[in-house]
């Protein structure tokens, strides 16, 4: 009961830090100061037409590597938590239905197509690395619950980790070399603006952010997944 | 054009209506998965269709949701339906007959 | 041989799928669609050798046409009937699960197959066993076996043993 | 418009998010707790946040519910949970 | 007005996860009710980002001069925050799976400190 | 006049999605909520299709993709949690 009304407390504080927000809101309807500073400079000086994108890779680029550098610390923890406990939850296990299985192969592909698509063109539609990351998550997650796979090559996925981080760090130094600072994409050309091919750099570290954010997902929902032994049934 | 296309769209709202009553109304979850899953299905393509007729630059992403849609809910459907069956909900007091269920106890005997 | 041909009718299909993505043509798009495609079916894909079930011949071809609205048909006969049984004071269902038989041999005809059930009047695929698919019925008619597979299977059994065997 | 869609799809997920905390069944709050993310996602597109949504339609609806339910069925061990709540 | 009832349910979605992040006796409760937290976190960002009329700060065929756009920062910051929320909680859900094995329970009453 | 009938759809579309989530919230068995939640992601696809017509922006049916590509992946997941399959 005493636990019931300290958390009641806790609330009504919790409700005394949020009420300003909800009393004192901005109420003019121009942008901060850095905000229309970005929404002007941004397209010309990057050629990104997705100024979110713009913004991620660039100016605050170093959070972005920092954020990256983060989910790798949680994916490693996870997989050390949960390593060698395969011996829990292989109790009973249907195999997915044959109509599953083919349908996940089917999709698969397609799924990969998109979040391909997504992380190619993070500079010009919404989404972006982080997405196209967790769209290829998801197939190969499609593929784990469809069944037509039990495990993954462990030596690829870390081989694709270090390598897309590797190459994230590569690009920056060149930013730092051939163009204004670290980070910087302008070191290639910028391109006719709104096409593929256009906005410095911008897709390739994208790209790369997308395809190491994959392989971390699919390593922690490896990590996360009881390890079953699948002999023996028929169902 | 436009105006074909709106009716198209409140063609397709209206199934999506009549599949979120087929979830409150019927008796029993497969019976709500039989509304779910067909009407949702068809509701979502007449709206794209509509969609696609007032903006025609759309079409191409209309046509691939309609794609998607097709493929992946009747899959989604089929998936649950097992599931359910196997988590042992039962088909309701207006059932006629099941004959999945003695094949099921000779798969549950060999696994 | 079988996966071969999946692959080849991947690299067709991704491409077009990616036409669709980026519509208005662009060659940039193009180029760079060519490559991703190329590096996708260079993956090692499990469960991709269905679509090597496909048939070449011309006459699958007006086959899968013809099959694509007797399947949109089917598609608005179930949910004009939905709409009946849903807006029926009396609900007038009496469901239950049949088993049909289907002749269909390859996985990519039994995907198609269980899809089309799926959304046709009244019935959901339930469980798969081979050639025997157990589905659930909303209200169910005949008596025998044959009857009822005659009922929910042999439509579309005629168009997708032509399409994919 | 734009209000009254916003004030529907808040009272909904405020409703979901109750309901995740105070259902018995494990799964079914996970399944509820998905729900608010998918409301949550339309709602980033309606304050014209179209990235945000992506992000959060493809964690909040896949990939947090699956790590739940991985979760959940190490957790389960020998015990069979009831299907009905 | 938007901004006014976006933060307050953002706010409320805050409470109710506080709620059961306090209240809740089982694990994966508390981690939900965690999620929920974060859930109305981003929201509450966003919303401050959101202005009348404005649009999505990406540049197509169909922005014309003079177009309003919502702040892009907010945006830019709460989509990194997602991705790492779905890192956190899944760190969280590792933590609760090693306590439940080695424990056999998932209820935080039998976590006392003096039986570690 | 397209206009006004595609908002009439919209109306119509958010009486399902309540209607939804009322199946959701009520249960009463796991299986239920999971048709219910399958239900509310078709129709919130066909949402943002009304949100992306309204305000014009083509760009906004990327997500709606992803809605059609990924949430049909959870519904999977709680599928194969349910059979014990996971």
């Amino acid at each position: 009961m005493i636990k019931r009304f300290l958390a009641i407390i806790a609330l009504l504080g919790a409700a005394a830090v949020l009420l300003p927000f909800v009393l004192k809101l901005p109420t003019e309807e121009a942008l901060p100061g850095l905000a229309s500073e970005y929404i002007e400079n941004a397209p010309g000086e990057l050629g990104a037409a997705n100024l979110v994108t713009g913004i991620i890779v660039t100016y605050r680029g170093l959070d972005t590597l920092g954020e990256v550098a983060v989910l790798f610390a949680a994916t490693a923890a996870v997989g050390l938590l949960l390593k060698r406990t395969g011996n829990e939850g292989g109790v009973s296990h249907w195999r997915a239905s044959e109509i599953l299985e083919s349908g996940g192969g089917f999709l698969f592909p397609l799924i990969i197509l998109y979040g391909v698509y997504i992380f190619l063109h993070g500079h010009l539609t919404p989404g972006g690395g982080f997405q196209g990351g967790v769209v290829i998550a998801t197939g190969f997650l499609l593929l784990l619950l469809s069944g037509s796979v039990n495990s993954f090559n462990h030596t690829v996925m870390s081989l694709v980790e270090s390598f897309s981080g590797f190459a994230y760090v590569a690009v920056a130094l060149a930013g730092l070399i051939w163009a204004a600072g670290f980070l910087d994409p302008r070191f290639l050309p910028q391109g006719d603006f709104g096409r593929l091919f256009s906005a410095g750099a911008i897709p390739v570290i994208y790209s790369l952010i997308g395809l190491k954010v994959g392989a971390e997902l699919i390593g922690i929902l490896d990590a996360m997944r009881c390890k079953v032994r699948r002999e023996g049934v028929t169902a | 054009m436009e105006i074909l296309g709106g009716i198209f769209a409140i063609a397709g709202s209206v199934f999506l209506f009549l599949a979120a009553l087929g979830l409150i109304r019927m008796p029993d979850m497969y019976d709500r998965m039989q509304a779910g899953t067909k009407a949702t299905t068809l509701g979502t393509m007449l709206f794209l269709i509509g969609l696609a007729m007032a903006e025609p630059q759309w079409v191409g992403k209309s046509a691939l949701l309609i794609l998607f849609v097709i493929f992946s809910n009747p899959l989604s459907s089929h998936a649950l339906a097992r599931a359910a069956y196997h988590a042992g909900i039962s088909l309701g007091e207006r059932a006629a007959c099941d004959e999945l269920a003695g094949a099921c106890e000779d798969e549950e005997e060999t696994a | 041989m079988r996966n071969f041909k999946a692959r080849v009718i991947l690299l067709i299909l991704t491409l077009c799928i990616w036409y669709l993505l980026t519509y208005p043509f662009d060659s940039q798009e193009l180029i760079a669609g060519g490559i991703t495609a190329l590096v996708i079916i260079l993956l090692p894909l499990p469960g991709i050798g269905i679509l090597g079930d496909f048939r070449w011949t011309p006459k699958a071809f007006i086959f899968g046409f013809v099959y694509l609205f007797y399947f949109l048909w089917q598609l608005l006969k179930a949910n004009i009937d939905v709409a009946f049984r849903v807006l029926h004071p009396k609900l007038p269902i009496e469901p239950g699960i049949v088993r049909v038989k289907t002749r269909l041999k390859t996985p990519l005809g039994r995907l198609l197959l269980a899809n089309s059930i799926t959304l046709t009047p009244g019935t959901i695929t339930v469980e798969s066993d081979g050639e025997d698919f157990y589905v659930h019925w909303i209200k169910v008619e005949g008596i025998h076996d044959k009857e009822r597979t005659k009922k929910i299977v042999t439509g579309f059994e005629g168009f997708l043993e032509v399409i994919c065997g | 418009m734009n209000i009254a869609i916003v004030i529907i799809l808040g009272v909904l997920m405020l409703a979901a998010a109750v309901t995740a905390l105070y259902l018995k069944s494990l799964s079914a709050a996970v399944i509820a707790a998905g729900a608010v993310s998918l409301l949550a996602s339309v709602i980033y597109l309606l304050l014209a946040a179209p990235d945000v949504a992506m992000t959060e339609a493809a964690i909040g609806s896949a990939l947090t519910t699956v790590v739940f339910l991985y979760a959940l069925s190490r957790m389960r061990g020998t015990k069979k949970e009831d299907p009905r709540d | 007005m938007i901004i006014q009832i976006i933060v307050s349910i953002g706010a409320l979605l805050v409470l109710i996860g506080l709620w059961g992040l306090l209240t809740r006796r089982n694990l994966i409760k508390m981690i939900i009710g965690f999620s929920i937290m974060d859930t109305g976190t981003h929201l509450i960002i966003v919303g401050l980002g959101y202005r009348k009329g404005a649009t999505a700060p990406i540049l197509d065929s169909s922005i014309t001069p003079g177009t309003h756009f919502v702040d892009p920062i907010p945006s830019a910051l709460v989509l990194t925050a997602i991705v790492i929320g779905l890192a956190v909680t899944a760190l969280m859900l590792a933590y609760a799976v090693r306590l439940h094995s080695s424990r056999g329970s998932a209820l935080i009453e039998d976590f006392k400190e003096n039986t570690l | 006049m397209a206009d006004q009938l595609f908002n009439i759809a919209a109306v119509i579309m958010l009486i399902s999605l309540v209607l939804a989530i009322v199946r959701l919230l009520i249960g009463p068995s796991v299986g239920d909520r999971a048709v219910a939640l399958d239900a509310m992601t078709i129709i919130s696809l066909s949402l943002i299709g009304w949100i992306a017509l309204s305000t014009g922006r083509g760009i906004y049916m990327d997500v709606a993709l992803v809605y059609g590509l990924i949430s049909f992946v959870g519904i999977v997941a709680i599928a194969r949690y349910l059979e014990r399959g996971l």
